[in-house]
């Protein structure tokens, strides 16, 4: 056990730490838009750009190779890039599916055309991406997908409806799931596409949200003509693919959540600091005290879970039980770290953005609202606790 | 004993629950929730017709003689339609300060136009400190020529830029104890010197406004009970629209549990639908459980203020303490149990996690109340 | 809605005050065994005299019919008597099966002869009773039991085993459920038999449990010939008959449970005025103060909420769901207010009987540690909220 | 960065499983509770063969020379088995004060003593107040004659009736500050005025003592450290043993989890193993989280105490705080989803659950190491 960096390491974390100081904009921090845990609409083009300049100076990919725009380093540099990103309280990145899910899997199953088009313009946000896989009738249960792909010469065609796809409306590629062969039994006749979002047929509608926004969306697909060249890891073998990438998801969840946990944590403990309740300082009243500490021993624990799976990735083991957990524990971590913030601000938790008494110009009511959403995208805690109690305690299936 | 409601109460509850069904689906509410004024002229006067708006004043007055167990009916249907507009600042809030504080005169003159829906009139109490105790009034009225001169900021006035009137508390005298020296002025809202500015909140279905007093001049007249000695007044006035808005939370708990038990029994997953499953089954008993605790408590509390018990002020911070918690985590698993549906816009569930959120904060949180009941059992 | 009393109610109060204040041994509120939940084998002997007096005066049975012992009032007249007994810290019911469970089933179900030879001696303890429906292999899963009863002339051999039978090496009567028709499914052919425990072929082995105590048992019948005339409620029908049980066993709870909630509560109270933590007395501490008051509030909502119960049952009608919730809400609150006088008495919690320093003679390291069974015993929590979610919410079976 | 053991480390935790599923069965452990010393000298010796009673001490003392993290692996172990007997008294209580806070000739003597075997060396430090900081030193040490007067009352000390020597902490000095003016001193057991009584526990296989101090004369040489000076050696030995404690603790927590994992997978209830039921998958995989949390915690204050790391007092408060509660609800839980057995004295849970309440409460509990944390990240 050793938390000690290589000489190497060590100028890495001083290289990326001089290059965010000189390179986030000041307003940015204190930005409603730039401190939520999404990336908001009002940000877009910022963050486009903001990515761009991650990729330029290379701390986007690190560990993807060389040869498609990473740095061929280990998930410890990554690690401590994302924690100096933390610190700094760094923007999110825009093409957070494309970097922690699309690139890793295609660049695990996709023929090294697929690898040459898609994997650099994942880093340098060239191309976004979004991910096709829940259905109005699929949602954690997303084996019985229903879009359907129906074989055509060279293409295949496709129609059915996608539903709380992030990012669809901006996206240039979607993971796109679809079943190929309707006589196989659910898991299998599966494939994944790597679907042209700009192809004709493709139709985004935005969901408006509980929170006024309109991040998600339905995908309608009318008979889309996709080339049999863009389908991932071969035909009928979706299944195993879309696995790895939400693999990969727990995996960037635990590098990317951990850092945008603890951004939200230090902006709970400024707004304890400042926020008053029956006219005392509430970083001075015993109970708020306990509940904050509580947050910060839950976020330090989900560091130090996720180093741990990460020390076994780095020497080439398979990530255990304590990989499973993360996202879990970051839910319920970050569900109730908004829960506590909405009391420490009491009434004013009442107010939204546009009011000049809303505390921090509305911030916290937009993060608190989204984070409902945690428990559900990516797989509803109810499933991760089926899968943590099916896969890795080894229970029987429901 | 009996801990239940009469007959009367139970066709109280019937009518309502049709009543708003009719006039207040969720189509309406959301249109409200787009206007500032959130309440439409038609709709108030429906709610006058059937005598809601003075259920709880004396006959003599205008209004329909009934208790707070009556009004905790009709708020349960209330909450239940997460209704908008001013019933709430305007019955509970301006009227019952006039009621509990006022002369015969002020008495006679506002709450039987409250009743009948000729006026609406706003309670300006909190403040930038966001206090519900006496200490949080620091906006002051000076004597002056006969009348007084008002200033400073009230904040989280709930519909002020609506009302006709605002009942204001401000201080008019320092002292030791924050609870002597506050006093009760009714302001015409288009009086000289205030100014009422709506708020964006969270729960659109809730109209809060800034007040801003600047040396707002009134006379003698405008004093609503004693100079000085308004705070008890005003705590009566608290405790008993706390109960009121439990109630109301107890109604919208009550239908997230409904909306979240009928799509538990639809929704397919895994090829069953997600009731079957414990890990929804189990979160809707929880959730069962502490609807019924928190209308029991509710319940209690209704009645100990009907009777004057001097259990009141415990049985009210009892049920405001349970209640928050029971709302809060109902509304959350409502959410939870229903996936992604349940996070849109569309769905009706928002606007009841959102009402859950404020008045969850309302008239103190549940570890205010339960260090009020520490102190009202001699902890 | 109304809380006020007739005046016979009211002195009814007065009477069973002056009783009590008259009758308890001033000594008993003190001991260890006394204020425990549920009755301690050192006192069996000071209960049923006590029981004796209790029904010598009139106070137990209130609502059970004249003729057979009670007094033919009103569930009303009940929660006084029992809300009196909690003021007053009186002893629980040694014989509280009996009065709770077998003697209302009796009423419900029995011949004018059983109801003649059981209800009474119920009452006056002259008789103990113990329930005999769980099996080793039939715990939650009640309709599994594998008990047989096979006719022989006018009487029924019985042989198999039960398990978990709370008061069975001190009782002399056993609400049993056996299998009377091997062939019928699960819930069908099963028999409820008033069965003499002293029967030839009857045997109790105790069963120590974590607390030391050996308050359960193991019950095992070997070809016990019991006669038909024991039969309650008609053969195959032990199902229906065994329902009723456990609902007079949830109203019976509703009433006692309640009554010993408060005590405990009264007790964590107190405890929490002496004991101190950090050099302050627990009292004075915001944090604790918010513990405490979170179980005063809870203890008062099932109280209302029983009484809105009972409400119903004195019109006449079926209690709703807010009976249901009663098990479930005793169960969670008094085990965390077992949790609490742990935490308020900290190290100290780790001192038993035997120890002049074991804080009250260590009656709260007992009370603790009996207080887990309360989730299992009566149906466990899982059971429980499974019953509320089918049967009063109407979702589907697992 | 590394954040995982190392393949001695993995050797020792596979040898150390081994060697108490062998020799440190539950037959065993409930043999111990029976018994006042709660260990067999045979046992004993065996642990002192495997080096393990001088683990963490350096060699020069006749220790292994092993840190906080080899330790670490070596408490899940005996928490996994639920092992009775003085290991934490002596090795880490008493024996870690010396290490701290003796002369060379000190160490030397006892620790190389403590390390084979041959002397139990406990530590009394808490008192009736049962206080964990140093304001809790009251029993008192007079300096006469050229040695000291020892008079007070020690409470919940580990295994003193079956210790060599005593290593207690007394108040030579009143000041201000109450960490100043505490002192340690080594007393023989069977010192005249000393009475150490064993107390009854409800968690069996720890025996803690009342000591009694009854004007008991020690000579200068009793002294362990300087004089007034004592209380910052405390404070690490009170971290370190923490640590240990953790780490003893998470051993138990896995272990009531696979147990219940076990028993989930074969008792069947409505024609299913309750494992495939939501109701028990989602709490054992709660529990799962908790118990991996709880590990992380605490492999990162070893580290941390090891290191010197200036983080170690957060690091250990984290750990405490977090794995309190962890080890208190997995025992709970496991107690709960075996239904019925899982509350019989024959079954092995009780053995967890008591021993998870214990600890709960040994070296400050939850809400006190929050408290810390608060203090530590300057809140």
């Amino acid at each position: 056990m050793d938390f000690t960096l290589t000489p190497e390491q060590e100028a890495l974390r001083a290289e990326v730490r001089a290059w965010l100081t000189a390179n986030i904009p000041d307003e940015w921090v204190n930005q409603i838009v730039g401190r939520a845990d999404v990336p908001r609409a009002e940000a877009y083009d910022f963050m486009r750009a903001w990515q761009r300049k991650l990729y330029d100076a290379g701390f986007i990919g690190l560990t993807w190779p060389k040869e498609y725009g990473g740095r061929g380093l280990t998930f410890m540099e990554e690690l401590i890039v994302q924690e100096e990103m933390a610190l700094a309280k760094a923007p999110p990145i825009l093409n957070i599916l494309g970097v922690g899910m699309a690139g890793p899997t295609i660049i695990a199953y996709g023929t090294e055309a697929q690898k040459s088009r898609y994997v650099s313009k994942i880093l340098s946000c060239e191309e976004i991406w979004c991910q096709g896989y829940s259905e109005p009738n699929a949602g954690s249960d997303l084996a019985s997908l229903q879009m359907r792909a129906v074989k055509d010469g060279e293409c295949w065609v496709i129609s059915g409806q996608k539903v709380w796809t992030s990012l669809a409306h901006v996206a240039d590629r979607m993971m796109l799931l679809a079943r190929t062969d309707p006589d196989a039994k659910r898991h299998k006749g599966i494939t994944y596409f790597l679907l042209d979002m700009h192809l004709p047929g493709v139709t985004v509608k935005p969901l408006k949200q509980l929170t006024g926004d309109a991040e998600f969306n339905e995908v309608f697909l009318d008979n889309v003509r996709v080339h049999e060249s863009e389908v991932l890891g071969g035909v009928n073998n979706g299944w195993a693919v879309g696995l790895t990438t939400l693999m990969y998801e727990r995996l960037a969840l635990g590098f990317g959540l951990q850092v945008r946990l603890r951004i939200a944590l230090d902006g709970v403990v400024d707004l304890a600091r400042r926020m008053e309740k029956d006219g005392r300082v509430i970083t001075k009243d015993r109970i708020m005290r306990q509940k904050i500490a509580q947050l910060w021993i839950e976020t330090e624990a989900l560091k130090y879970t996720g180093a741990r799976g990460i020390t076994k990735l780095l020497k080439g083991e398979m990530p255990g039980p304590e990989a499973s957990s993360g996202k879990m524990i970051w839910v319920d971590t970050h569900q109730r770290m908004q829960e506590l913030a909405m009391e420490i601000e009491g009434p004013y938790s009442q107010l939204t953005r546009g009011s000049d008494w809303a505390v921090e110009g509305g911030l916290w009511q937009y993060t608190f609202l989204r984070s409902r959403a945690n428990s559900v995208e990516g797989g509803t805690t109810e499933i991760q606790k089926n899968i943590i109690g099916e896969r890795v305690l080894g229970l029987p299936k429901d | 004993m009996n801990f239940g409601f009469s007959e009367e109460q139970e066709l109280l509850r019937a009518t309502a629950r049709k009543f708003f069904e009719n006039e207040c689906p969720s189509t309406f509410v959301r249109a409200r929730m787009e206007e500032p004024g959130g309440v439409t002229d038609e709709f108030w006067t429906k709610l006058a017709e059937q005598g809601w708006l003075g259920l709880v004043y004396p006959e003599e007055v205008g209004g329909t003689g009934l208790g707070f167990v009556d009004l905790v009916v009709l708020m349960e249907e209330m909450g239940r339609a997460s209704m908008p507009g001013p019933f709430f600042s305007t019955v509970l809030l301006g009227g019952l300060t006039i009621l509990e504080a006022g002369s015969t005169a002020q008495r006679k003159e506002w709450l039987a136009r409250i009743a009948s829906g000729q006026a609406k009139v706003a309670l300006a109490l909190t403040e930038p400190s966001a206090r519900w105790d006496a200490a949080g009034v620091t906006a002051t009225a000076r004597e002056e020529g006969g009348g007084f001169v008002l200033s400073g900021t009230k904040l989280f006035v709930l519909d002020a830029h609506i009302a006709e009137a605002i009942v204001v508390a401000m201080r008019t005298r320092e002292s030791g104890r924050p609870e002597d020296g506050v006093s009760l002025f009714l302001v015409p809202r288009d009086a000289r010197g205030l100014e009422a500015r709506l708020l964006p909140t969270m729960d659109q279905t809730r109209k809060l406004c800034e007040v801003k007093l600047g040396d707002v001049r009134v006379g003698k007249d405008a004093l609503v009970g004693t100079k000085d000695g308004a705070w008890p007044a005003i705590d009566r006035v608290i405790q008993r629209a706390t109960v009121a808005l439990c109630a109301e939370m107890c109604g919208g708990a009550q239908k997230v549990l409904d909306m979240t038990t009928d799509y538990a029994k639809i929704r397919i997953a895994f090829g069953r639908p997600i009731g079957a499953y414990q890990g929804v089954k189990h979160k809707a008993a929880d959730m069962l459980v502490e609807v019924e605790n928190a209308k029991s408590l509710t319940y209690y509390a209704a009645w100990a203020v009907d009777e004057n018990s001097p259990e009141a002020p415990l049985a009210v911070s009892m049920a405001k303490a349970y209640v928050s918690d029971a709302f809060r985590r109902a509304a959350g698993n409502g959410i939870q149990l229903h996936g992604g549906i349940g996070f849109t816009w569309e769905h009706d569930l928002h606007l009841y996690f959102k009402r859950a959120k404020g008045s969850e904060f309302t008239f103190g949180d549940a570890t205010y109340h339960r260090e009020r009941v520490a102190q009202l059992i001699s902890l």
